[in-house]
């Protein structure tokens, strides 16, 4: 398929050059966590038990607001509309433009992850853990994101809205996600057992969120 | 962007070729006294060996600072005289500033390790390090989302002189918030006195580190103007081509 | 014995600041490098440089006898 | 080839855009959709190429790739130009020549049809108005679709560069294409039929009959 081949390097080099949002979502994903100790004190004890659920928390965070200009930024130059004529399904090209942002922002905070999880004090296995759990789950996070950008593609204040629909959706990313690190921070509950659903969770929104999000732009156009 | 904007950059761009050299054969006779020094001084009766990292961490602790404080005079310069040479100044400055300021975390990381038994502790010096670091990538983040130089200069600007203003104010709450928190088991710099055997080589290479910067910081400053020539030819070629 | 214990520290931040300078000194290198290749480019496309510079010379030059 | 539409209608928002739209194109063919502003110029190409839902009234290609939709073997040149201004000239057309498939003309050769090939270095952002169409129009070469909808095609163009444009147009309608073109002025070029829209005029403003409010609006 050249077609989408073309479209993946043309974001991905999109998200790069001046004005493209790669690593901002990483620096932004550091910022939150260097706030929260300021907020609940420098206790290393205590960093150490939370700090899977605040690595997780910023990693959602910083996902969710880099893919506000995912469609928007083509709606507004008319891209979107020959995106839509394409003789690729629009599924696939909606797919591979979530590809292509996991591949410029997921995947940069999952590699920044262990860098971070050093600050709140996780030692090495704990994090192995969490970019394990990060790298499966991340997906889950930008192809649910898909369905949120392409229903707010054309509204002006598109990101908060993003943010309103899209946050209920990732609980439970958010919460077998945070109990797999958890479980190889050393927590009763077995480590297999969430991961799999984080799993299945993400392969299910592989497929869901391309549907969804391409029925979304096909009423949003009109 | 106009013609006149060109003419103080190319006398910058002919001090530069002729200077360049010259910094480039210093920087490197400054560092290898610096070095030899670094390696024949003593280990230090508390910490041992790990005080070699010193001669790392500390000038570039400074440098950190210095890049920030060249950046600020510059913001003044883009902000008040509206001089072209001080925005390319504050741009290549900032990421010398954020690499400097990395490297003194990773090797205060590796050497707290040795001393505290972990890389990193919420200590007051350095969460406002990496405040600093986070501050530099913001420049930075800024510089790159900004197409237009001379607009993307005086945001910088504006936020350059706010970060000068608020860091010793953020300096002052992290260490009012962590003796709050965490009494004395931070690390105490000034505790033991330094030994001029010591001493000598650091101040050699914080001088050697200074020359490095200055070297960069010139090398980059012409990058930029060149990069800023040619955004105008091209603009001028898009223009003329009609 | 401390001296051993200790090294691998040493050792790695002394690699790190090879490393960060390292990717400094490539970093203006290549730019440097970049933007020459950009400016023979025009110049080859036969817009001037140097009269452009030339020109803006002369213009400073005429400022100064102003002021 | 030849499209035909019959008794189309187009609704956006519960208002009815156009209705009772007929007409034909055929190879070699251009149609000339005119009008004041309102009247469903932009709406009708829109439409033809799915980009909006037809309300009423049917759509047919003959002639075609049966296996396609009519936009899939169209060019549609919106009011936008769908460049990114961060990708160079070269790149922004590189791009849509790759994604639309079927390379026919080199990148290259397309830019200079449109009299860009001195600038495809140079990021798009730098580009004039009137630049930034003729890159959008390059794309018309760069990749051979034997339809073309455009809309305001000349607008932003010089006199010169509207001439070249003239010449492409006819040189397409002798290969057999045909053109839906949106417009106000002339378009330069001969054997134009024109279809003008809104000439009904007072349909414009009213609800569409077939809303489920319009009964209840009429009635209080």
């Amino acid at each position: 398929m050249t077609s989408l081949g073309a479209l993946l390097i043309r974001d991905m080099r999109l998200a790069v050059r001046v004005g493209g949002g790669a690593l901002m979502g990483v620096l932004f994903f550091l910022v939150v966590v260097t706030l929260v100790p300021f907020a609940i004190g420098p206790d290393l004890a205590l960093l150490e038990r939370i700090g899977p659920a605040v690595l997780w928390l910023a990693a959602l965070l910083a996902n969710l607001l880099a893919l506000d200009r995912l469609f928007a930024a083509d709606h507004e130059d008319g891209s979107l509309d020959l995106l839509l004529m394409s003789r690729a399904p629009l599924e696939l090209v909606v797919a591979v433009k979530g590809l292509a942002h996991w591949l410029t922002t997921g995947l940069p905070l999952v590699i920044a992850a262990p860098l971070i999880g050093l600050l709140l004090n996780l030692d090495g296995a704990a994090q192995a853990g969490l970019v394990l759990t990060l790298l499966v789950g991340t997906p889950a996070l930008t192809f649910i994101g898909l369905i949120g950008a392409a229903i707010a593609v054309a509204l002006r204040r598109g990101g908060l809205l993003l943010a309103v629909l899209v946050l209920p959706l990732t609980v439970p990313v958010l919460i077998f996600g945070v109990a797999a690190a958890n479980a190889v921070l050393g927590g009763a509950a077995p480590f297999g057992t969430p991961f799999t659903i984080l799993c299945a969770l993400s392969l299910a929104s592989l497929v869901i969120g391309p549907f969804a999000a391409a029925a979304a732009l096909r009423q949003e156009i009109e | 962007m106009s013609l006149t904007d060109l003419a103080n950059p190319s006398r910058f761009l002919k001090f530069a070729n002729r200077v360049l050299p010259w910094l480039g054969g210093v920087t490197v006779i400054a560092f290898a006294i610096g070095l030899n020094q670094a390696m024949g001084a003593p280990d230090d009766y508390q910490q041992g060996a790990t005080v070699k990292i010193m001669y790392l961490h500390v000038p570039s602790a400074w440098l950190g600072m210095l890049a920030w404080g060249v950046m600020s005079i510059a913001a003044l310069g883009t902000l008040v005289w509206r001089h072209p040479l001080a925005d390319v100044a504050a741009k290549s400055a900032a990421p010398l500033g954020a690499a400097f300021t990395l490297l003194c975390l990773v090797t205060g990381a590796l050497w707290g390790r040795p001393e505290w038994g972990t890389y990193w502790v919420w200590d007051a010096r350095l969460t406002s390090e990496l405040v600093l670091f986070l501050l530099y990538l913001g420049v930075i983040a800024l510089w790159r989302t900004v197409e237009d130089p001379s607009r993307a200069a005086r945001a910088a600007a504006i936020l350059t002189l706010v970060g000068a203003v608020d860091l010793p104010i953020i300096k002052f709450s992290v260490d009012w918030w962590n003796t709050l928190h965490q009494g004395e088991s931070v690390f105490r710099f000034g505790g033991s006195t330094i030994y001029p055997t010591i001493l000598v080589p650091l101040l050699v290479m914080a001088v050697a580190f200074t020359l490095l910067f200055v070297t960069l910081q010139i090398a980059a400053m012409r990058n930029e103007i060149l990069r800023r020539r040619v955004r105008t030819l091209r603009l001028m070629q898009a223009q003329a081509a009609s | 014995m401390e001296a051993i214990n200790h090294l691998p520290f040493i050792v790695a931040s002394y690699a790190a600041a090879v490393v960060v300078v390292g990717v400094l000194i490539a970093w203006v290198a290549i730019d440097f490098r970049a933007q020459r290749r950009a400016l023979a480019e025009l110049e080859m496309r036969g817009f001037a440089r140097r009269s452009a510079a030339a020109r803006s010379d002369t213009t400073l030059a005429q400022a100064k006898e102003q002021a | 080839m030849r499209l035909s539409a019959s008794n189309l209608a187009c609704h956006r928002g519960g208002r009815e855009v156009f209705a009772g739209v007929s007409f034909t194109v055929a190879s070699g063919e251009v149609l000339a959709v005119t009008g004041r502003n309102g009247a469903g110029k932009s709406s009708l190409l829109r439409t033809v190429v799915g980009l909006l839902r037809i309300a009423q009234g049917s759509l047919t290609l003959e002639g075609g790739n049966p296996e396609l939709t009519i936009a899939e073997q169209a060019h549609y040149l919106g009011h936008q130009d769908a460049l990114k201004p961060s990708l160079s000239v070269a790149e922004n057309l590189e791009f849509w020549t790759g994604f639309l498939g079927r390379k026919a003309a080199d990148v290259a050769a397309a830019l200079a049809a449109v009299g860009l090939d001195s600038l495809a270095g140079l990021p798009a952002a730098y580009l004039s108005a009137g630049q930034r169409r003729r890159l959008s129009i390059a794309r018309l070469f760069a990749v051979k679709r034997s339809i073309w909808l455009l809309d305001e095609p000349m607008s932003t163009l010089d006199a010169a560069a509207q001439d070249r444009l003239g010449g492409l147009m006819r040189a397409h309608l002798a290969e057999g294409g045909f053109i839906l073109a949106a417009t106000h002025g002339p378009l330069g070029i001969e054997a134009t039929r024109e279809l003008r829209l809104g000439e009904v005029g007072s349909a414009l403003a009213q609800p569409s009959a077939s809303s489920p409010w319009s009964a209840e609006t009429k009635a209080s």
